[in-house]
């Protein structure tokens, strides 16, 4: 089943995110009898482009199933199940859907160990796809991780690579509360170093991915790899960019954050979503609160235009960030008054050909 | 109405029992409703006053370690599955030692030691909470059963449809039970519901579907136990409607018969058909003077309870917001 | 299946009018199967081959006026309202002549000059708002009428059943038509549907509920006659569940039988029963074939129109946020 | 019916935010036949506080009707209606239970003019109030309004005061958008100046309610009040506040809430709501992203405590931010390494006896 896992005891191979995902999934089954999957589709030949494939073959139809077309009351259903000491894994193809379990959510997951006196606990796991590019359009296409941030008591992480993906789900199925976690599909067929043996990547803690002295990208999801890429390009241009990726955002590891800002004393956010009210503006609001203006430190945001996602590839290109406008962004941070530079567009297309190799 | 029957193989252990168990929820209740004007009670009070039958008829059949679910008027659920007493008025004064803390008032009751769910304010969604609990106890094989009490209104959230097909698709063993007092706070079914076939459009999911237009105790306590009863034997989900009745207002202490919403005439009707007043009649008058001062001396010591504890600490505000 | 006969009643020139809506919607989905490889469509595509005879049979009673919604599987549902073909095509290959003016895509046609809804690609979402509709329709008191399809899947959402109950609440003119075509994406119904039941369960809300079990397209355009006059009337609105049958895989151009999920030998029993050969049959050779040819021009016109149009401008990514 | 009518023509009088709510939603339903009310309970005797009182007896049941309890389908109701030309307005007694038509606002009420490329418009008002105080708890208490500032094509109003409230509320039935209005409870009660013809107070257009030099204090719907108060109470210190009040969130007047934090170089955002992804995380962010660390402006957040809404008093008293806190942060940071100062908080409590009386 799992190709990757034949040999080398505990040793690192390089794994697809999607193997990674389903790896850790299948590991944590076979390690806790509550832990179980359901949702749409997840026992089909399609498997949820492969994440969830082989598991009913392995753990059975109890453990794996899919559902009716009701994610409101499959949410209550996870978390009811997770109150009576079960660990679900509640899958969602698209993330956009969860606007019709927000009630569950947001009313009673995050909220059911502090209304009830910490008597009961909510630990489940609600994986939520991105879509992105090929007309995925208007309700296909959100990343909306920040309505997550907004109510205490969900703890949200959007792992970057291969590795993260692995260490994020483990530890995210072994927590004792709600957690979403937010997959970009753009990432499933990126590849990286990861450990055989279960590992858990403790959430709250951000990973530096690359140093950097003159301006700070911190990426959401997707964006560390649009942001490592920039960075790359920005290195060409003489400009050294640090790329920090908080892998959760509830916790946040803010002081990471912050201390990178503070070196660089420029800070670039850039999220695979809205900058208002998003992940980006709570980031940067945070920094400028706690440095203060005797910081000096420049801040930016960047994320989804301030727009619905059209479907045609003409206005859909000009959606999201890549790495030609996060590097033109932060060349005219670093060089204020300097003349305008963009990348060669042709070697700024790579982000999603180019590996994650690290470093861990 | 005319009182129905006592049935065969109802004994006066029984009657003493289901007895006190109403009796006691109205007491409760009552009093709640007392103390209520002095604001020594922190969170609005929505009274299972009148509604206790439904409540005791079907949770008498269950065990301690099956599973029940209320709603934000949910008194009577808690208090007839034996959930703590003082635990509770102390959660409504906002005290520590609060079946909740002190964090969930009057609408977020729970009992966690006696399998009660913490209720819910918003109307409907607890129902899947319930489901997700039939679900393990499925899983875990080990005979425990779920019931979950709702209103009216619950029934026109779409969440309860998808409730009631997934429990039948994979036949957990829940228990639905629909107390239908024939109000959503003070609108009338006929302003909600095309049409009062709940019950046959229930039975559509292939599960069977029970209505009970009036009030007995005794052929609602039947009835549950011969459902409980094959879904311990793996059956699967059921359910039942009962028709009863709000005696005060949708939320407070009083009666609200002056804002002309409902007729008093209702009323007078199921007040003959009172429960409380006709099991207490069947038992003799010493034991039930016995069962009532029992009831008025525990519910004496949990506002005493209340009273005496203390509100929870400043820095609690923050504890709990994750496990 | 057994070819049942024509019904009295039906013309010539009604068979030439199905026949010509139902074979134009097969050839464009056709056509876009066929020039989907070539990445000229810029979005997935949701095919309606198969399914054509529910949409004419349907929609061909109902005026310009009346208004109909569909899923993202709704190309059938818009071309029957026979809103513009080259707009549609145009639409899906991204350009600024598309219906959507490019924003939308395959999963998002509207026809607004044709009264076709926008449609939705959140599974069942578009159901309330075509109630939104009969509720407007009903207000303005012009005798228009709303159709609205779906799919098997979006019955089991809980809005279908809160717009089910407020429409006939409301007596709304809203005619609900289930496409049932047994499968969501690649799920059966055994694994969604506790039973099978539907229309019964829809009928108890005060509606009239008629399951179509065959494909005949006369059967349900009368059906959908009788149906859509009372609502006209001022009676209210009507359920049909429409067993069918897709032909090509979930989302893009192809068929999907070696996947394994659903037998080849169920496609050909609803190949023996396709609509849009049988009343190809009825009609003279002659006629059938002036038709064909139209309905050829008409589509290589439409993909000449779409692709001679342009992308649209940069600065339109900004346009429509807020009107 | 509006007592308050009588008399003198187009002059102001003084009058309930409450009464300002029906007496603009009446006038516009006189002035436009497509406009209806609906939502639970807008025709019993209680008429959603009063704020409904009134409009069944004059329009009639099939312009003003209660609903089923079905939050979901009602709002595709409304975007229907509103699609086909009408115009609701659709009443939720809170703000919580907008959880329940997530979907239908997030993926279908915002995009729709959009993702149809222009040929539909939605112009739908979403009444929504938010509860407090008296143990509602956690699922009667939220202010969400930040989730609809992050989706584009949504407008979001909170007016402070009843002239605002009925402005806002002509201008938000007369806008061919979704508007979200919300609606503090608390502030039902309290009383201004207002127009007795219709007038509409025009999105996207702050109001600096008291000018002051030395720290900027923007609220959010009834924190207006609470900082109007701090206001006071930080004059008597010595502290010239200025209080801004953007009304609509969105659009937002950005330039307005940059002037003032420009000129005092301190800014505190106080939200009813939680601050991260905020509303406040909204402003700050954009402020700083502005004005850079050049212009020196020190920013603050305020709003929910980081929890769940408790019940009982003792914490929830403590989970708001309230007149005395406000003016302890302003204090703070207007006298950085100053002694710390807390006003007496018997004049602290004062907040909603006060009455909002302009300036207009
Ligand atoms: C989803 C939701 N919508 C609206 C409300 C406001 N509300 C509180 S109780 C209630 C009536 C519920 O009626 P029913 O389900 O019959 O229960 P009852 O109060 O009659 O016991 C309503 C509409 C709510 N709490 N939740
Ligand atoms: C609310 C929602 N959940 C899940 C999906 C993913 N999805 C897209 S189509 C589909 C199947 C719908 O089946 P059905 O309603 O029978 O329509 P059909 O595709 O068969 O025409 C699903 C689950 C979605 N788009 N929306
Ligand atoms: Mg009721
Ligand atoms: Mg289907």
């Amino acid at each position: 089943m799992f190709s990757h896992e034949g040999g080398h005891e505990g040793g690192q191979r390089l794994l697809r995110y999607v193997d990674a995902l389903r790896e850790a999934v299948a590991q944590e089954m076979e390690r806790d009898g509550r832990v179980f999957v359901f949702g749409l589709d997840v026992d089909d030949h399609k498997a949820i482009q492969g994440s969830t494939a082989g598991l009913v073959e392995r753990f059975g139809p109890e453990r794996v199933f899919t559902t009716p077309l009701s994610e409101d009351a499959m949410t209550g259903v996870a978390i009811g199940a997770a109150m009576a000491g079960m660990r679900p894994v509640h899958v969602h193809i698209r993330m956009d859907f969860l606007m019709l379990c927000m009630n569950q959510l947001v009313n009673i997951a995050a909220k059911a160990h502090y209304m009830y006196g910490g008597r009961v606990r909510v630990p489940m796991v609600v994986r939520s796809m991105i879509g992105k590019s090929w007309g995925q359009g208007a309700q296909h296409s959100q990343g909306l991780h920040a309505m997550f941030m907004h109510v205490p008591g969900l703890k949200v992480v959007a792992p970057s690579n291969a590795h993260d993906a692995k260490g994020c789900m483990i530890a995210a199925i072994r927590d004792d509360n709600p957690v979403v976690f937010v997959e970009h599909r753009l990432l499933y067929g990126t590849e990286a170093y990861v450990p055989e043996a279960p590992f858990e990547v403790e959430f709250g803690r951000a990973r530096v991915c690359r140093e950097g002295s003159d301006v700070t990208l911190v990426g959401v999801s997707n964006m560390v790899v649009e942001c490592l890429r920039a960075a790359e390009l920005l290195a060409e241009a003489g400009i050294s960019a640090e790329v920090v990726d908080p892998i959760s955002l509830v916790p946040l590891d803010h002081a990471t954050i912050l201390a990178s800002a503070r070196r660089t004393r420029r800070l670039i956010v850039v999220d695979n979503a809205w900058t208002s009210c998003g992940a980006s503006a709570e980031i940067v609001a945070r920094v400028c609160e706690e440095a203060g203006p005797g910081a000096g430190i420049e801040v930016r945001r960047m994320g989804f235009a301030p727009t619905t996602c059209p479907t045609t590839p003409s206005l859909e290109a000009r959606f999201y960030p890549n790495p030609s406008t996060i590097a033109s962004a932060a060349y005219r941070l670093a060089r204020p008054g300097g003349a305008e530079w963009t990348p060669d567009p042709e070697r700024a297309r790579l982000a999603y050909q180019t590996q994650f190799r690290g470093p861990f | 109405m005319a009182t129905p029957m006592v049935p065969a193989g109802i004994g006066p252990d029984d009657i003493g029992r289901l007895y006190r168990s109403m009796r006691r929820i109205r007491r409760v209740e009552e009093a709640v409703a007392e103390v209520y004007p002095t604001d020594r009670i922190k969170s609005p009070v929505h009274l299972s006053i009148g509604q206790e039958a439904v409540s005791v008829g079907v949770i008498d059949v269950l065990r301690e370690d099956d599973v029940v679910a209320g709603s934000y008027r949910g008194h009577a659920v808690y208090l007839a599955k034996g959930a703590d007493l003082p635990a509770m008025i102390a959660e409504m004064y906002g005290k520590a030692t609060g079946c909740a803390a002190g964090k969930g008032g009057s609408m977020h009751l729970i009992g966690a030691e006696r399998n009660v769910l913490g209720a819910s304010a918003v109307v409907g969604t607890h129902i899947p909470i319930a489901l997700g609990h039939a679900l393990a106890a499925k899983r875990e094989g080990a005979g425990r059963v779920v019931a979950v009490f709702f209103g009216d209104g619950a029934t026109e959230e779409g969440v309860f449809h998808e409730s009631l097909n997934f429990a039948a698709l994979h036949r957990l063993p829940i228990l639905f039970v629909c107390e239908n007092n024939f109000f959503a706070i003070h609108t009338p079914l006929a302003k909600r519901w095309a049409t009062d076939r709940l019950c046959e459009r229930v039975a559509t999911y292939g599960m069977p579907a029970h209505r009970l237009a009036e009030p007995d105790v005794f052929a609602l306590r039947g009835l549950a136990a011969g459902l409980v009863a094959e879904m311990r034997a793996g059956g699967g989900p059921a359910f039942l409607e009962c028709h009863t009745w709000r005696w005060r207002e949708h939320v407070g202490p009083a009666e609200d018969y002056a804002a002309g919403y409902r007729p008093r005439a209702e009323m007078e009707r199921w007040e003959a058909g009172d429960q409380v007043a006709r099991l207490g009649a069947l038992l003799p008058d010493a034991g039930r003077a016995a069962i009532d001062a029992d009831i008025e001396r525990e519910i004496a010591e949990a506002f005493a309870f209340a009273e005496a504890s203390p509100f929870p600490d400043e820095e609690e505000l923050f504890t709990h917001v994750f496990a």
